[in-house]
């Protein structure tokens, strides 16, 4: 189950002026949906409870965005702010910006966007490890794709 | 011929544009904002591209976001639509310099023709009728009141840069201009990022009439017919009908040579429509040239069986105008409804879920919408849900085809203008075709 | 089990009026669906009894339909079989058939239908009560449009 | 002209019916099952009445429910649509009797074209070409083998009152013929309460062509060009088009002049369509006359821009046909899709709730259609749900429109044909008109 289909489950939950409970088990992967009492509180969350302080702010260029998925609470996804090209390096023959494993400061360089023939370098808003880069290097982005998977720390 | 069109535009626009393109064997690449993920333009296209979040200003208006998806993914044209990007003459110009076809007139042609008194100033010089006024922008409200008193009361001062019935008040008497005059202003300043004004002498009862020029790169123009485009509500068009109704033919022939000259004289090609207002005595004056494909396109083509959005792209392409087997002809009667997500009587845009919908049909019946029953109308866009064209031998046969079209038209979930269109359709002086741009605020009162 | 079945599984689950928890499991999957308190007893509430033994068979021309609405309990509907113009006497100026507050046999005829010239004349298939006689004289009836109120003996 | 007539059918056409009248301005009256209760045809009718239970027999089939809701209403004329009781010579007899126009021939030509043989013995001394076969009706097998051999096999054995593909067989080899012969017998007998077989020549990879004719009381006859119906499955049209795609100007003109010919010689009344096989050398040879409109009569309306029913309704009124501003022309080429609810590789009728509906729409599609989103099919009628109509400028652009509209055409919650008609539209024989009434059965295989 990917996060679209939890967001969908989520607003038939929400919807639905019967259901009080659900719960999807699927292979060491799992989601509880649980109607409050009042009704005000909608959704009592996913497994294991997430300091909902950790949650980064919008950055300046680029977009975060939390990582629902199994096995990734606590992660964040940095999207893509723009259309255009992806680079992961500052030119073909040169180190990539940032690689799997490595920790990223706050206002670090991640990729390069080409969009209209301008090379729009993308910074991240977080401190944090890269856990996986999600593109390659030379590829389409749209706007909204998820580029990184980062650890706050 | 293009290889693929980038469509830079939504709803039933969009899927005008990707029918057009399908059937001249085009590939299509849509793109959406986030909202619009799972929007009828992008699931018929070919391709999509996420350019941005809900509000226009950061999707569909975001030049960068829309030549980038067009360079990711190798699209040929870009395809403005009507509304958004259509008469932006910055965008016209980026797609030129980044070499992909803006399907539409040049950069120069919407700058010069956008300046409302500059369009005025060519059309004069050019011999076609235009309305007493100034020719230069108004530098001050003692000009403003200086030129009234030469056209004569009630005038109206407009925003060079206006539009759609925005930026525009009518003046009645002397006293008020110095008031007007400064609001106006502002709100041309707000709305436009310019300030400048001009002052025109107001017709009383006109009628609007616009003609649908095509006009291709070797200088080959035609007209295909008018559209009577005067039940408005301010200004915006709400009902379109071809032929007008009370038109003679001499002054139709008349009118149709002006919009030629007209076009001629702007140096114009790609589609575009030369608008006029007819006053009681036959008098037509120029007002301007909308510079894109118009909303209300579909009447024409029923008349004269041109696809004009095919045409329009095929002269983008360099194409001879009406080349092949596309002779056109005037058939019958024409008219559109534009249905919107509005409150019927107070015309407040209304967004939320169509929980019901049975869409008319049958012969003579063209329905334009990227609607479906559970489609959620979304608060950041357009109001327009769908265009609801029917097809008569003549008028009368149109309009009951139109009153039985609206009947079966229903829409649940959502206030639309459909209760609105169903009056004017039993309305006596429509339905003789005695009327004018003043029709809708006098029978609204009614 | 995939997304769209666990959407199907919500739907048939909220409009069943008899199950207020379900839970299915499959290797390593699992979804578990339960109502609200409130929402169930809602449910629960409309089956209140009333006595199906009543119910009368189809008369050989007529159709009797249990009445549903309140007060009427136990009442019947006898209907109109045909298409026609009801009448409720043999003739001007004749006695009608039967009057409100009559108590009528199984075979009496109840009134007359007029179909292409023809007198079709309507039987009753039970003894009862007439309750109240819904059609006026010489009005059109459709097919299944209610006749008379009968309270079965 | 009528003043308000009865509609003794439902769904689509039920609708097409009640256009037509409000475009005349006639009121109309439906009649409806219980479960059709809710249904677009009692929406979009004045006035309603319910004539029976679920059951076509108990209700749609049931002359005096249908005679009767006409007298309680008023109706001056019952329209009978296609199928149901549209050929049935009895009930165009009633109505007579009972002083209700009945709209389409008179009885007397329903009863005589309804029966195969004599209609071919008409059309035979009229001098329109027949297909080699017996004139009279088969007394025995041994006749039928007689028959067999004069005419060669592959011959076909048929019911004189079957109709759409039902009551007939094609026999290969003389060992054959006792066993079908009576086994037809049987079947004849059970559908049609007739047993009596004749026989014809059966002609390999023929086109199924057919000429719609307009014929008024004043004894004036038109044909209205001619539809190539030969995309069918079990003799069950599924795709049309007109013009045919590989019809030579000469043949369509020798053809149109037998259309007339037989109207002429069977001295019929009303919109009728003579049927044609059409063999690889150029010979034609009548099959039938179908004595109703015809479902797929919308793409000879789009071709000529006459409106069939409301021509049908006119004649039937007395008018001289085509008068006043109905002139006609052939324009463009326009092909139909049936979408039918059923399984698009098996053809087994699917009922069940429209879960999620998107219609086709845009310039030159048409559809014709009673069902909406959350609309329930029903077991009861006939599978055809939808028909989906286009019209273009030449066969290449109709193709590309109706690949299009099929692609927008979106139902869930049922099985429906829209997957068959896609895959048609992409056969490479299909689009260069290379076909014959066997098309189906081999694409089928492949």
């Amino acid at each position: 189950m990917n996060f679209k289909e939890i967001k969908k489950l989520i607003s038939i939950f929400e919807d639905s002026k019967i259901l009080s409970e659900l719960e999807v088990e699927e292979s060491g992967f799992k989601v509880r949906l649980k109607k409050s009492a009042h009704e005000t509180e909608v959704i009592q969350t996913t497994p294991s409870a997430q300091p909902s302080s950790s949650k980064p702010s919008h950055t300046a260029v680029g977009k975060t965005e939390e990582a629902h998925e199994a096995g990734m609470e606590g992660l964040i996804k940095f999207e893509s702010p723009i259309v255009g090209t992806f680079y992961h390096a500052p030119g073909t023959n040169k180190k990539p910006f940032v690689k799997e494993g490595e920790i990223v400061q706050k206002g670090q360089i991640l990729c390069i966007i080409e969009a209209m023939k301008i090379m729009n370098e993308v910074e991240v808003d977080i401190k944090g490890r890269i856990i996986r880069v999600y593109v390659e290097d030379g590829t389409p982005v749209e706007f909204g794709q998820p580029l990184f998977l980062i650890e706050p720390l | 011929m293009f290889q693929k069109i980038l469509i830079a535009n939504r709803g039933e626009i969009a899927l005008r544009i990707i029918r057009a393109c399908r059937e001249l064997g085009i590939k299509t690449v849509s793109v959406h904002s986030t909202v619009d993920e799972n929007s009828p333009h992008v699931r018929f296209s070919d391709e999509s591209v996420c350019i941005g979040p809900p509000e226009s200003h950061l999707s569909y208006l975001q030049i960068p976001a829309i030549i980038s998806a067009a360079e990711i993914t190798g699209a040929d044209a870009i395809h403005p639509g009507y509304g958004f990007l259509s008469e932006n003459p910055h965008f016209a110009e980026i797609c030129h310099s980044c070499k992909i076809k803006f399907i539409g007139p040049t950069s120069e042609n919407i700058r010069i023709l956008g300046n409302k008194a500059k369009a005025k100033e060519i059309m004069k010089a050019a011999g076609v009728p235009v309305i007493p006024g100034t020719e230069d922008q108004l530098d001050s409200p003692e000009t403003a009141k200086k030129m009234a008193r030469e056209i004569g009361y009630p005038v109206i001062i407009k925003s060079c840069f206006g539009g759609g019935g925005r930026g525009m008040r009518i003046v009645e008497k002397e006293e008020k201009i110095e008031a007007i005059f400064s609001s106006l202003q502002k709100e041309a300043f707000n709305s436009f990022g310019e300030s400048n004004l001009y002052i025109e002498k107001y017709l009383q009862k006109p009628k609007h009439i616009e003609f649908q020029i095509l006009a291709d790169t070797e200088g080959n123009i035609i007209h295909l017919g008018e559209r009577d485009c005067s039940i408005q509500r301010r200004h915006q068009k709400l009902i379109e009908e071809t032929p007008a109704a009370q038109l003679s033919d001499s002054l139709r022939k008349k009118m149709g040579e002006a919009a030629i000259q007209a076009t001629k004289a702007a140096n114009y090609t790609s589609a575009g429509t030369v608008e006029f207002l007819v006053d009681s005595k036959g008098g037509f004056y120029f007002i301007e040239v909308n510079t894109r494909i118009q909303v209300e396109h579909p009447i024409t083509e029923l008349v004269t069986g041109i696809d004009l959005i095919k045409e329009q792209i095929k002269i983008a392409a360099g194409h001879k105008l009406l080349s092949g087997k596309d002779n056109f002809r005037f058939e019958g009667h024409s008219i559109e409804c534009r249905i919107n997500a509005e409150d019927p009587k107070k015309f407040i845009p209304c967004s939320g879920k169509i929980t019901a919908l049975n869409l008319p049909g049958g012969p003579g019946v063209r329905v334009d919408t990227a609607i479906y029953c559970d489609y959620t109308v979304l608060p950041y866009y357009d109001s327009l849900i769908a265009k609801l064209i029917v097809h008569g031998k003549d008028r009368e046969e149109a309009i009951r085809k139109m009153d039985q079209a609206l009947h079966e038209f229903q829409v649940e979930g959502i206030k639309t203008t459909i209760p609105f269109h169903r009056k004017v359709f039993k309305n006596k002086n429509f339905i003789k075709g005695e009327f004018h741009t003043d029709f809708v605020d006098s029978f609204l009162q009614h």
